[in-house]
C-alpha cells in the first residue's frame, strides 16, 4: 500500500527546482500520460483515464518549489500533480492498469491516488472533494507551528461547488497557508466552462481578502514563479492566495470521448502553445535530448514493472478497509 | 405480473426514461429537466439526447457543478408551480444534495399542506469502471425518510412507466436508475399512455417453494435463476420486483412468502441496514410461524467497490449467487 | 394546513407599500414577538424561539415592494419575514403556540413555516437550506417567463455554507430574478460574527458580476429603496443584486439565551438605533398612535385565536406526509 | 456487563465526553478539537465547555457554518499527523458533510493504506424541542459504509470510555451523542484511564426469557422496562447495548438470542432500513429454527419528529413499548 517504498522516485528534490528538473518532470508526466492512453486503447486500463496531457505547466509550476511535507490535493484528473508531488511512475503505471502493485492495490485506479507520505493527500472522483481537505491540511500545519503549505489544485468546475466558498473564508479567517489553484482547462466534462462559470474566477478570493491573479498556464516558468510568492506568503503565515492557471484540455473529458462538442481548430490552436515547447526552449537541445532518452527509458521500466505485477484480485477487495486490530 | 395484449415493441432501458421526459414533457409544459450535462450533451451516458433540441434551453438546462442547488432548482421550482425533474449524474453525488433532498423536499408537504412534485432522478450501481465513489447503491438511507417516494425500476418497461407516474406524482420522488442496465431491454406497448403505479410491486414470476424478492440489476439476475433452479432442480421460484422501495408493497411481498414459507432477498448494495435487511425483518416479524427456513440476503460483500470492472462485477451478486441461495433455503427447515 | 384561507390578513397590498404601511408592519412584527416572548416565559411556546426584535427593518423594507406572487425564502429566524409577505398574524402564533390552526397544525413551530400560497417557501431549520431553493423558485419565474422575483434572506452566517457560493454562481450565470438579502445582524448563534466572515460580504458577488451594496438595516426606507432597485432590475431580467443590511440582534439566539457573551454597553448601543423609531418618524404622531392601538388589538385577536386553538395532538403527527391518494 | 470494583463517581454524560476529551487532549497533543461554537461558547449544550481555556484556540476552534470543510478540516488533518475531534452539532447536519464523511474519510485507507484517525461526533434524537429538522436518527445510513466506525454510547460510562477508544483508534469514527441523554448519570471510576474497545458489546443486564438489543437513549428504557417485567409478569429479560454500531458485535447478540429464543429490538429512529431491522435481520438468517416468537422491532412511527416536545416524546419509544413488545413475544410462538 501507500507506506511501502516507492520503487521508481522521478520527483526533483523539492525546493531547488531548476527549468531542467521543470522540462525534465513534464516531459515525464506526458510521456506517462501517453502511454497510459496507449494502454487504454489496448484495453490494458480497466478504469476511466482523464488525461491532462497539454496541462503539465499547471502541475509542475505548481509543485516544483514544494517540499515533501508540504501537502497536495488533486482531482480526477491528476496523474501530472501526483508526479510533480513525487509519486513514483511504475507505481502510478500499476494502479492504473489495475496491478496489486498499485499504491492502491489495483483496485483504486486514477482517481483514487493518495500517498500521504509524500504529501498526496489524494486524488479525487468527487469534484470539489478535495477543497475541505485540503483546508484541513493547512489547519493542521498551523497547528503544527511548521511552515509546510498545502496546495489544492481543482478544475474551474469545482469553481461551482458549495466547498469552494466555504473552503476559501475559512482559509481566508485562520490565515491558512493555502494556495488555491484553479486549473482552468476551460472544459467541464462535455460542456465549456461558459455553461459553468459567471465572471472571474481569479477574483473568486476577492471579496475574502484573499489576493489572486490570473497565470498563463502553460508557461511553467510563470507558474512557478506565481507559486513562489504564494508559496512564501503562505509559510510566513500570510494566509492563502488564489491563482487562476489558464490552460487547455487537450483530450476529451477521458480517453473514450472524442470531444465532437468542440472545434478542431480550437484544439489545434490550443496545441500550438504545447507547454513542453516553451519549457524546452529554456534548456539546450542536447540536454533536452538527453532528458528524453532517459524518460523513455525510465517509462519503459515503470511499465515493465506495472505489467509484471499481477491483476488485482477478488481477495484484495476485503484489504484495507479498517487498521489491523 | 404485467399482462401484455397490446402490440409491443422491445426497448432499452435508458430509451423508457427519454420516452417518458419526452412524452411528460409534451404533456405538461410545466416540466422541465435540469442537471449537469442533460442539455447540450444529451446526458452522460445519452439517455437525455434529444431533448434540448425538442424543449429549449429553459426547459432542459444545463447546470454547473452544484448539487445542493441542483436539488434546490428542484424545489423551488416545484414551490412556484413547475414539475422538475433534477438529474444527479450518479447516486455517489446525491450525498452532497442529502440535506435538500431529506431536510427540505421530503418534509415540504408535512410543513406546508402543499404539494411538492419533484423527481430526483440519479444513477446507481457497479456498472461501469467507475469505482469506489461512482458506483454506489445508497437506496436503503432514503427508505427511511417520511415524506419521501423511492423508486428503483429494473427493466425498460418499469423505467418508463414509473418515470411518467413519479413525474405525475405530486410527492417527491427519488428514481433510482442503475448503469448496469442502461442497455436492459424488455417489450413495452406501443402507442399508450404507459403509467405505472407507484407503491405497488410486480410479480415477475409466480412460483411456490421460494420467494425471492429482487430489486435493480437483481430482478434479471434472480429471473434466470429461477428459470435454470426450475430446469436443474424442479424448483419453483417466485420472484417479485418491488419496483417502489418506499412506500413498500408489503402486503404483496408478505402474502407471497406466507404462501412459499421461504425468503431470498438479492439487490446489489451491501446488506447492513439495507432493504434486504427490512424485507428480512419484516418476514420475521409478520409471518415467522409460516417460515419454513431462514431468509437469506444475497448482497454485495461490505467491502468498497473496486475500479476494475472485471471485479467490480465480482463483487455483485450474479445469478449463482441467486441460485445458491435459493438452494440453500431449500434444505433449510 | 397552509392551503387554508388566512384568518386575519395583515400585510398591506404589495406593491404599493407606504411608510405608514412598512410602520404598521414593523409594529406589528415587533409586538407579535414581544407577545411570543411572554408567551415562552409563561411556558406557552414548545418549541425554540428566535427572535428579530430589532431586525423588522429589514424585513418590511424587503417585502414591501413584492407582490403576492414574488416569493422569498426565510431562516430559523423569521418571523418578521413571513409578517411582511403576508402570513397572517393568527395562524402564525398558533403554530408559534403548538395549536392546530397553526400553518403547520401546530407540529412545526416558528423553524417550519411555509406558505407557498403567499409565495413563503419556508423559514428554515438548517442554515443556507433556503438558498438552493430560492434559486429554484427564481429558475421557474424565468421558465415562466414571468417578471416575478424572488428574495432570499438570510443571516451573515450562512455565507459560511457552501449553498451561498452555489447560488451566487448559477444565479449571476442564469441571470436569475433573485434578490440575495443577508441580514447581518452581528452574531452567528453563540459567537460574534467576527469568528465566521471574512472580509466583505456586500461585495461576496462581485466576481461573479453581481453588483452588491451595504444597507443601513435598520432604515426601513433605505431598505426599501435598495430593494425597489433591486427587484426593478430582476423584474426587467437584469439578473441578482446582493445586499447586505446591516443591524443588530436585540435577543440572544433564541429566547433561553442570556447573550451573557457580550457586552451590554453594545447592546444598548445598537438599542438606540431601533429601526421603529426612525420609521414613526415619518408618520404623524397620532396616526402612529392610532396604527399603535390597532396593532393591540390586532395582536389580542390573533392570541385568542391561537388560544383557542387546541394543541397539536399525537393524531395529527402522522398527517400530510404524502399526497392524498 | 461491566464489573466495576474500584472506587468510583456517579457522572453525567456530557461530563463522561468532556472528560474524555480533557484526558486525551493532554495525553496526546495532535488531539484538536473543531466545530461551530465548540470554544468561546463551551458548546452549544455546553458539552465542551472549558477546554477552550486548557488547550487554546488552535486546537480548539470555533468555525464557521460550514459542515462540509469542517468534516474535510478532521480529514485533511488525520492526513498529515493530527488526531482530529469533529464537532457536527446535530446529527441532521452531517448530511451536508456527508460526502466528505463516506466518500473521503470512510475510504482514505482503502485508497492509501495509511490511517485515519478521525473523530465525528455528533448528537442525535428528539430529545429537545427542535423539530423535524434537528432530531433525526440516522445512524443507520452509516452502517451500511465499509472503512466507518459508527458508535452510539447510551451512558455517562460508555460515553467517555468510547469516545477515549474512539480518539486513539486509527479508522474514522462516527460517534453519536443522545440530546435525550445528556444529562443521564452513571457511576465512572475514578482515577483510572477508561478505555471501552469499540466494536464490543455490553450485556447490561442477563436474563433468559427474551433478548432486548437497545441502542441510545432506548438502553435505559429498556432496562427499566427489564426491571417491571421481572416484578410484574416475572419475565427474565437480558438487555444488550451493542454499543458499536459498526462493525457489530454479532456474536454476542446472536449468542443471547439463540439462548433466549425471542428478541426484541429497541431504538429511537423510524422502523425501515435500520438497525433494528438489521438486528432482526440478523437473527432471522443465522437463528431461525431457535427463534421461539417472532422478533419485534420497536422504534419511532414513520414519521417527521414535530416541535412540541410533549408530541417528540409520545412520538419515541418508552418503556411502556418495550414492555409490551416483550409480553408480545412471550406469547408468541
Ligand atoms: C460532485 C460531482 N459532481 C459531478 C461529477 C461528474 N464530473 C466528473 S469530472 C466533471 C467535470 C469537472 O470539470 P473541471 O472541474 O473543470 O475539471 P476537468 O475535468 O476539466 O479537469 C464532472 C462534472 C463528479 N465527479 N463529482
Ligand atoms: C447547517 C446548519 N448548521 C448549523 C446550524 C445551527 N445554527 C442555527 S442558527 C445558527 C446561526 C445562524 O447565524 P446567522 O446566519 O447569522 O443567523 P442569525 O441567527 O443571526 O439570524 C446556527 C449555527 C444549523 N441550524 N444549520
Ligand atoms: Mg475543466
Ligand atoms: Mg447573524
Amino acid at each position: 500500500m501507500g507506506n511501502q517504498q516507492p520503487l521508481v522516485q522521478a520527483a526533483p528534490e523539492a525546493g531547488s527546482s531548476t527549468p531542467l528538473d521543470r522540462y525534465r518532470m513534464m516531459r515525464l508526466s506526458r510521456r506517462f500520460e501517453e502511454t497510459m492512453e496507449e494502454q487504454f486503447h489496448e484495453g490494458q486500463v480497466p478504469g476511466p483515464l482523464h488525461l491532462s496531457i497539454g496541462q503539465e505547466a499547471v502541475a509542475v509550476g505548481g509543485c516544483c518549489h514544494l517540499r515533501q511535507s508540504d501537502a497536495i490535493l488533486s482531482t480526477h484528473r491528476g496523474h501530472h500533480h501526483c508526479l510533480a508531488k513525487g509519486a513514483a511512475a511504475d507505481r502510478l503505471m500499476a494502479e492504473l492498469l489495475g496491478r496489486s502493485a498499485g499504491y492502491s492495490l489495483g483496485r483504486g485506479g486514477s482517481m483514487h491516488i493518495a500517498i500521504p507520505e509524500i504529501g498526496l493527500l489524494g486524488t479525487n472522483g468527487i469534484v470539489g472533494a478535495g477543497l475541505p481537505i485540503a483546508t484541513g491540511a493547512a489547519y493542521a500545519m498551523q497547528v503544527q507551528k511548521s511552515d509546510n503549505v498545502t496546495v489544492c489544485f481543482f478544475g474551474e468546475g469545482a469553481t461551482g461547488t458549495g466547498a469552494f466558498g466555504e473552503a476559501l473564508n475559512i482559509a481566508a479567517l485562520w490565515r491558512l497557508p493555502l494556495i488555491f489553484v484553479c486549473e482552468n482547462n476551460q472544459y467541464v466534462e462535455l460542456t465549456p466552462q461558459s455553461v459553468h462559470i459567471a465572471g472571474d474566477i481569479w477574483r473568486r478570493g476577492e471579496s475574502f481578502g484573499i489576493p489572486g491573479s490570473r497565470v498563463d498556464g502553460n508557461d511553467v516558468e510563470a507558474m512557478a514563479e506565481a507559486m513562489e510568492t504564494a508559496i512564501a506568503r503562505a509559510r510566513a503565515g500570510d494566509g492563502p492566495t488564489m491563482i487562476e492557471a489558464l490552460t487547455y484540455r487537450w483530450s476529451g473529458h477521458f480517453v473514450a470521448d472524442r470531444a465532437a462538442y468542440r472545434d478542431e481548430a480550437e484544439v489545434q490552436e490550443a496545441r500550438a502553445l504545447d507547454p513542453l515547447i516553451s519549457a524546452r526552449a529554456l534548456i539546450d537541445d542536447d540536454v533536452a535530448d538527453a532528458v528524453d532518452s532517459e524518460i523513455e527509458e525510465e517509462i519503459a521500466v515503470a511499465l515493465a514493472f506495472a505489467q509484471q505485477s499481477p491483476l488485482a484480485d477478488f481477495d484484495s477487495l476485503s484489504i484495507g478497509h479498517y487498521a489491523a486490530s | 405480473m404485467t399482462d401484455i395484449s397490446v402490440e409491443t415493441r422491445p426497448l432499452k432501458f435508458w430509451q423508457g426514461v427519454n420516452q417518458a421526459l419526452v412524452e411528460e414533457m409534451e404533456r405538461d409544459e410545466n416540466v422541465v429537466l435540469v442537471g449537469e450535462d442533460v442539455a447540450r450533451p444529451g446526458g452522460p451516458y445519452g439517455v437525455t439526447r434529444g431533448l434540448l433540441d425538442k424543449f429549449g434551453d429553459l426547459r432542459v438546462r444545463d447546470t454547473p457543478i452544484s448539487e445542493a442547488v441542483l436539488v434546490g432548482l428542484g424545489i423551488g421550482g416545484a414551490g412556484v408551480g413547475l414539475r422538475p425533474v433534477v438529474e444527479v449524474m450518479f447516486f455517489d453525488f446525491a450525498m452532497i444534495a442529502m440535506d435538500q433532498i431529506v431536510n427540505q423536499a421530503a418534509k415540504f408537504r408535512y410543513f406546508s399542506g402543499a404539494d411538492m412534485p419533484l423527481v430526483i432522478r440519479t444513477m446507481c450501481g457497479a456498472g461501469g469502471p467507475n469505482g469506489a465513489q461512482h458506483s454506489q447503491n445508497f437506496e436503503a438511507w432514503y427508505c427511511g425518510v417520511p415524506g419521501l417516494k423511492v423508486v428503483m425500476p429494473s427493466n425498460a418497461l418499469d423505467a418508463k412507466g414509473l418515470l411518467k407516474s413519479s413525474i405525475r406524482d405530486n410527492d417527491p420522488v427519488l428514481f433510482i436508475e442503475t448503469l448496469g442496465l442502461l442497455t436492459q431491454r424488455r417489450d413495452v406497448p406501443v402507442g399508450e399512455d404507459l403509467l405505472i403505479p407507484l407503491g405497488v410491486a410486480d410479480i415477475r414470476r409466480e412460483g411456490s417453494d421460494v420467494t425471492v424478492v429482487a430489486i435493480g440489476r437483481l430482478v434479471d439476475r434472480a429471473l434466470e435463476a429461477a428459470e435454470r433452479l426450475q430446469e436443474e432442480d424442479g424448483i419453483s421460484v417466485e420472484v417479485i420486483d418491488p419496483r417502489t422501495l418506499s412506500p413498500l408493497d408489503t402486503e404483496t411481498i408478505l402474502e407471497s412468502v406466507r404462501r412459499t414459507g421461504r425468503l431470498v432477498t438479492a439487490q446489489e448494495a451491501t446488506a447492513p441496514c439495507s432493504v434486504g435487511s427490512e424485507l428480512v425483518a419484516l418476514a420475521a416479524e409478520s409471518c415467522l410461524s409460516e417460515l419454513k427456513a431462514a431468509p437469506i440476503r444475497v448482497a454485495s460483500p461490505f467491502v468498497n467497490v473496486p475500479t476494475p470492472l472485471p471485479l467490480a462485477e465480482e463483487r455483485a451478486p450474479g445469478v449463482e449467487d441467486v441460485m445458491s441461495a435459493v438452494r440453500e433455503t431449500m434444505q433449510g427447515s
